[in-house]
């Protein structure tokens, strides 16, 4: 199992990154996952996080990207609620890095 | 007799030869299946290098080679190793093989025509065709990452052009989307 | 000044022909060729033996004590179940003619991917331990012992099987390896040895009702944001039940329509469909699954999956139905449902209530295929068409091998592309009907660490696409399953990228001419209709 | 390896019947015990291996589907590929075992750079074909021996065999098509490298076996010539539980007979009993009548499943939350 050293204490993370233990995550953690791929977490990115949190918590799978936008767009208003917002914000992909950060698993099965 | 004269003579007994080099980097086991079956549907791999070589010669007989066609059959067949465990020198290998081929089949002709200037020449052309066929290599491997580290995005990717439509210009996305890539 | 290698030797290096025969040349896991192992967690949800995470590409795959004399068992009792498992170990002639009909041999050119190879692998063994020629005569009779190495490579290359059935239409005896790689997962599944891809969903949709672990309220919001696009689309609210006793039909389809592209517009289609209709049907958020990756790990967790379906018939009440467009989930539909779980007694006979057609079929099933019921609309004229809105698309049809070689099911998704498209062009015969090349990814192969796997087997039907691509001009590749929507998407994105991939019922969702629809700017995918691009 | 063995092996066999009539004189051993023993070898591993294939029952049916199925009435179904009733099962075997409908399946015309190609497959259909079907007409030829009147059938089938009319006695076609098939089949599987690394000892042997046989055979036809009416004396024997050991029959005779009975009783235990095996394939022999009929799993037995009840449990709060009926409020 790979881990992830989050100041002394190891956290374990699947063969792609993803939390095994999705109570592992923590703000600190996602920090150090952002830190890693050189970014530095403002307010507009917690918000994303924090709304896939909030969709994960009720739904227990990573939102669809078209759902993302949508929602992006009806809590924090129009301007935001688009693409190229998000990836500004997490320019690999908000589906991936986001879900990375906010401590998601990743999608199996048909998709 | 100038050495593309030489060459269009040869031809198909180099391009036979070339088949057969490559074809043999396969398994012998699999190299005579490459080989053997003529059906292009049952047989892509040996259809499409095949077809490739014999596309890429004949632009290099030409003058004025169309480096879009040339591109095209390279991508074709380095496309398929880029996928079948080859590493980058294995992969495209194949198109040194051509350089020795034509030393082989000509050496006698060139020093009986004293056309060596426009074998190295030729031999140059071949290396470029190299540097093409690793430029292709390196986008079929980007390709293939990036459709892995997609996959689970991609099940979202092209709502997330769509989703934009309301709001920009397609090609933005598009751009977006290159930008992050590579 | 070192020597440096010639082409010929560099592009021989790393590639060595096996010198040995096969039974000495142990498997060579190559990065990009096989899954990550399953996870403990997905193994303890449905009381698989020995969960524990393992990783495949450590020596160590923590076997439990005496696996060799677990797997022997395995085999003894499977031997005296399954006739065919008995037969096709026996009566194989090593002919060879199955041996270039797979695609996996075809795109890999590994030669244990010859389906007569991939079968010895595990014939060996059985020789060696049940019939008296192997004990005798050991490697000369072909037989050898179950060994660690033997094991790994059952592992690598049964899991590099996608059950598609291919080679078993060309054997003079009919010999279908899949019968041979579902007894090889599972005795590896008494093991713990599963793939984390296959292992997770059937854990989700032994827990959840479907493979992608979506919860009751997730999948109405999901459809709700649907009929949101479709209310775009259209201007008509669609307003579709969930879990309602009472109702007519009940409507099953793969969870992948549910949640991921392009499948979630064949979704749309249904949903558009079925509301013009009026039928009087239902979804059920528990019997949220047609498709069943339990039949990837045993017989017995395919059992146990499909067992929602009739179960969710019978507690709503309905009087039959309808499954959407999904291969091997009817494969199971038609050759194992019934057994399984039947006598269906409690349902009707599936009548049409739009055309007044008795599926007669369907009569013991009572599971009708939704082109089954599509098709018949068509011909009795009960669906406005206006094919030109898909002009824009020059279609091609790939033929699920599950409901190609499982079922027959060949002309009814023809019959309605030809009626809702105006372009439509066949692939080469050799690569379509019975003889149609696999996805290159089913079986739980869809993952994506081993995409370079997944391309290679992908190559033969990539090919044919790229054949009328380059002939008709096709941009298009239609089908009928899930894994297939999920999966030639990544394919053609690699092999062939002009060509996008669509549900059938999506074309039929673009085509329909809706009652009281507002004059329609944009398709299914939100794109504007062919002649209305300027209009953005 | 797996090829020297059995090769060796065959010509062992046939030193060892030279030398058991030449040197021994165990004629007795040869002519009556080897056979007898061979023979009640063969029937009786036969059945049994037939017999045990039929044990293990058929759980599920599942035919390989090669055509349209039965579904609307005006969608015309393939009623022999894709069978939906017994007749169209009957019709899909008779075709598969006496033309090797699937091996045919390869036989493909293709055209390749416009040209037209045929897939190498052919041949393989071809020389099976060839080769069961000669096989075949030998048996029934042999069949002269056992039989005290020629029935009209019989000398019909020898008539054509030997249309060719060339010799003395007259050539049977069959004896120069068999050798020529097994030798094509040898020499396939040598010369194609997958074939070469698919096959095993037991894939030569038998073919192996099969020449030998076959060229013992044309031996004592057409070169060394046999007492006929010796042999016939002898196979009479056999049948009227009697047997005498007639004079003047040569050893070539021996041979051939000692290798027959090898291959008697090698053939249950052998990848030969396809023969059998064939008719016995799920995958070929059930009707595709699925949805229309219950397949009954003799052995089905309950397993553990997620309720619906269960379910609700589970997810009631979330279902009510969006408004899903629930069982229990």
């Amino acid at each position: 199992m790979a881990t992830l050293d989050l100041g002394g204490q190891s956290i374990e993370v699947d063969e792609e990154g993803y939390l095994t233990n999705l109570d592992d995550w923590s703000k600190e953690l996602a920090e150090h996952m952002a830190t890693e791929d050189g970014i530095t977490l403002t307010e507009a990115h917690w918000e994303v996080i924090n709304f896939l949190r909030d969709y994960f918590q009720k739904y227990q799978i990573a939102p669809m990207i078209k759902i993302l936008v949508k929602e992006i767009g009806k809590t924090m208003g129009p301007e935001k609620g688009n693409t190229k917002y998000l990836y500004e914000l997490y320019p690999a992909g908000p589906a991936k890095q986001a879900c990375r950060y906010a401590g998601l698993p990743k999608p199996t099965g048909c998709v | 007799m100038t050495l593309r004269d030489s060459l269009s003579e040869r031809k198909e007994n180099i391009i036979e030869k070339w088949f057969e080099r490559i074809i043999d980097t396969y398994p012998p086991d699999t190299s005579r299946f490459l080989k053997d079956q003529k059906d292009r549907f049952a047989n892509p791999v040996g259809a499409t290098i095949s077809r490739g070589l014999e596309g890429i010669f004949e632009e290099i007989l030409k003058d004025e080679q169309d480096q879009a066609k040339v591109s095209k059959f390279i991508d074709n067949i380095v496309r398929i190793r880029a996928v079948q465990n080859f590493n980058p020198s294995q992969a495209i290998s194949f198109i040194f093989l051509l350089k020795n081929i034509i030393r082989d089949e000509l050496t006698v002709d060139v020093l009986h025509n004293h056309n060596a200037d426009e074998l190295l020449a030729l031999e140059s052309q071949i290396d470029g065709l190299a540097l093409t066929a690793f430029d292709i290599f390196m986008n079929c491997r980007e390709k293939i990452y990036e459709i892995k580290s997609n996959e689970a995005k991609d099940m979202t990717f092209r709502l997330l052009q769509r989703a934009n439509l309301l709001k920009e210009k397609q090609n933005h996305v598009a751009d977006d989307m290159n930008d992050v890539t590579q | 000044m070192a020597k440096l290698p010639k082409p010929e030797e560099l592009a021989k290096v790393d590639f060595k022909p096996p010198k040995t025969g096969w039974m000495d040349t142990p498997a060579n896991l190559k990065p990009g060729t096989f899954c990550w192992g399953a996870k403990a967690k997905n193994l303890q949800v449905v009381d698989f033996p020995n969960a524990r995470d393992w990783n495949p590409t450590e020596d160590d795959w923590k076997l439990p004590k005496e696996w060799e004399g677990t797997v022997l068992e395995a085999m003894a009792d499977r031997l005296s179940k399954y006739r065919s498992f008995k037969l096709f170990l026996d009566i194989c002639v090593r002919c060879g003619a199955c041996a270039d009909k797979c695609h996996f041999f075809i795109g890999t050119g590994d030669p244990k991917n010859m389906p007569v190879l991939r079968t010895e692998l595990l014939r060996s063994v059985y020789k060696k331990y049940f019939t008296n020629s192997g004990k005798v005569l050991g490697k000369l009779g072909g037989a050898r012992e179950l060994t660690y190495d033997v094991l790994k490579e059952w592992w690598y290359y049964f899991y590099q099987c996608t059950e598609c059935r291919r080679c078993s239409v060309f054997c003079p005896y009919g010999i279908d390896t899949a019968e041979i790689t579902l007894m090889a997962r599972e005795f590896m599944n008494l093991l713990g040895l599963n793939t984390d891809w296959i292992s997770g969903p059937v854990s989700n949709c032994y827990t959840k009702g479907n493979h992608l672990g979506l919860e009751p309220h997730t999948i109405t919001s999901s459809v709700e944001f649907f009929l949101d696009d479709i209310e775009t689309i259209t201007g008509i609210k669609v307003e579709p039940t969930f879990n309602r006793k009472g109702a007519e039909i009940l409507f099953v389809t793969p969870s992948g329509d549910l949640f991921a592209d392009p499948g979630t517009y064949t979704a749309m289609g249904y949903l558009m469909l079925f509301h013009e209709l009026g039928l009087d049907y239902t979804w059920s958020t528990y019997a949220s699954e047609g498709g069943n990756f339990g039949f990837f790990t045993s017989n017995e967790m395919a059992k146990r999956l499909h067992y929602k379906i009739y179960a969710e018939a019978k507690r709503l009440g309905v009087k039959y139905i309808i499954g959407g467009e999904c291969g091997h989930m009817w494969r199971l539909i038609h050759q194992y449902l019934d057994t399984w779980h039947g006598p269906a007694d409690f349902l009707e006979v599936p009548r049409s209530p739009v055309t007044g057609t008795v599926f007669e079929n369907a009569c013991s099933t009572k599971m009708v295929h939704v082109t089954e019921f599509t098709a018949d609309l068509i011909k009795n004229g009960k669906l406005t068409l206006d094919p030109s809105r898909n002009d824009h698309l020059k279609l091609t049809y790939h033929d699920s091998c599950n409901t190609a070689r499982g079922m027959g099911l060949l002309e009814e998704p023809r019959y309605v592309i030809r009626n809702v498209c105006n372009h439509f062009y066949e692939m080469p015969e050799n690569t379509i009907r019975e003889k149609t090349f696999c996805c290159g990814s089913g079986t739980g192969l869809n993952a994506s660490e081993n995409m370079e796997l997944r391309m290679q087997g992908g190559l033969p039907r990539a090919n044919a696409v790229k054949h009328v691509h380059e002939k008709y001009g096709v941009n298009m590749l239609a089908n009928i399953c899930a894994i297939d929507r999920a999966t030639l998407k990544a394919s053609m994105d690699y092999w062939v990228p002009a060509v996008g991939v669509t549900g059938v019922h999506e074309l039929v969702g673009n085509a329909m001419v809706m009652t009281g629809e507002k004059e329609r700017t944009q398709d299914l995918r939100l794109e504007p209709l062919p002649g209305e691009e300027g209009n953005e | 390896m797996h090829i020297a063995v059995p090769f060796f092996t065959v010509i062992f066999l046939v030193l060892i019947a030279y030398a058991g009539i030449e040197a021994a004189h165990l004629h007795v051993l040869f002519g009556i015990v080897i056979p007898y023993a061979a023979f009640t070898v063969f029937v009786l591993g036969f059945i049994l291996r037939v017999r045990n294939w039929g044990r293990s029952p058929v759980p599920f049916r599942i035919p390989t589907t090669c055509g349209q199925q039965k579904s609307l009435p005006w969608i015309k179904a393939s009623t022999v590929e894709n069978p939906s009733s017994t007749f169209g099962v009957i019709v899909r075997m008779a075709l598969e075992i006496l033309f090797f409908r699937s091996l045919f399946r390869n036989l493909k015309t293709e055209m390749h750079e416009d040209r037209v190609v045929y897939g190498s497959a052919k041949w393989l259909w071809l020389a099976g074909l060839a080769f069961h079907w000669s096989f075949l007409i030998i048996v029934i030829r042999h069949f002269r021996f056992f039989l005290g009147d020629i029935p009209f059938v019989l000398e019909m089938v020898e008539g054509l065999d030997a249309f060719l009319q060339i010799g003395a006695p007259l050539l049977y076609t069959t004896d120069i098509i068999i050798l020529g098939a097994v030798t094509y089949l040898f020499l396939r599987r040598v010369a194609i490298p997958q074939l070469k690394y698919i096959s095993l000892a037991a894939d030569y042997f038998p073919l192996f076996l099969i020449f030998g046989i076959a060229l013992s055979g044309v031996l004592m036809r057409y070169f060394f010539k046999v007492h006929v009416v010796g042999v016939k004396t002898l196979t009479m024997g056999w049948l009227s539980l009697s047997p005498v050991i007639p004079e003047n029959v040569g050893v070539i005779f021996y041979i051939h007979l000692f290798l027959i009975s090898v291959l008697l009783a090698y053939f249950p235990f052998s990848k030969l009993m396809h023969v059998g095996g064939v008719f016995l394939s799920p995958t070929r022999n059930l009707i595709n009548n699925n949805r229309m009929k219950r397949h009954v799993n003799p052995w089905d037995y309950p397993v553990h499943v997620h309720t619906y009840e269960e379910y609700e449990e589970e997810f009631r709060d979330k279902m009510k939350s969006v408004g899903l009926p629930v069982e229990k409020e």
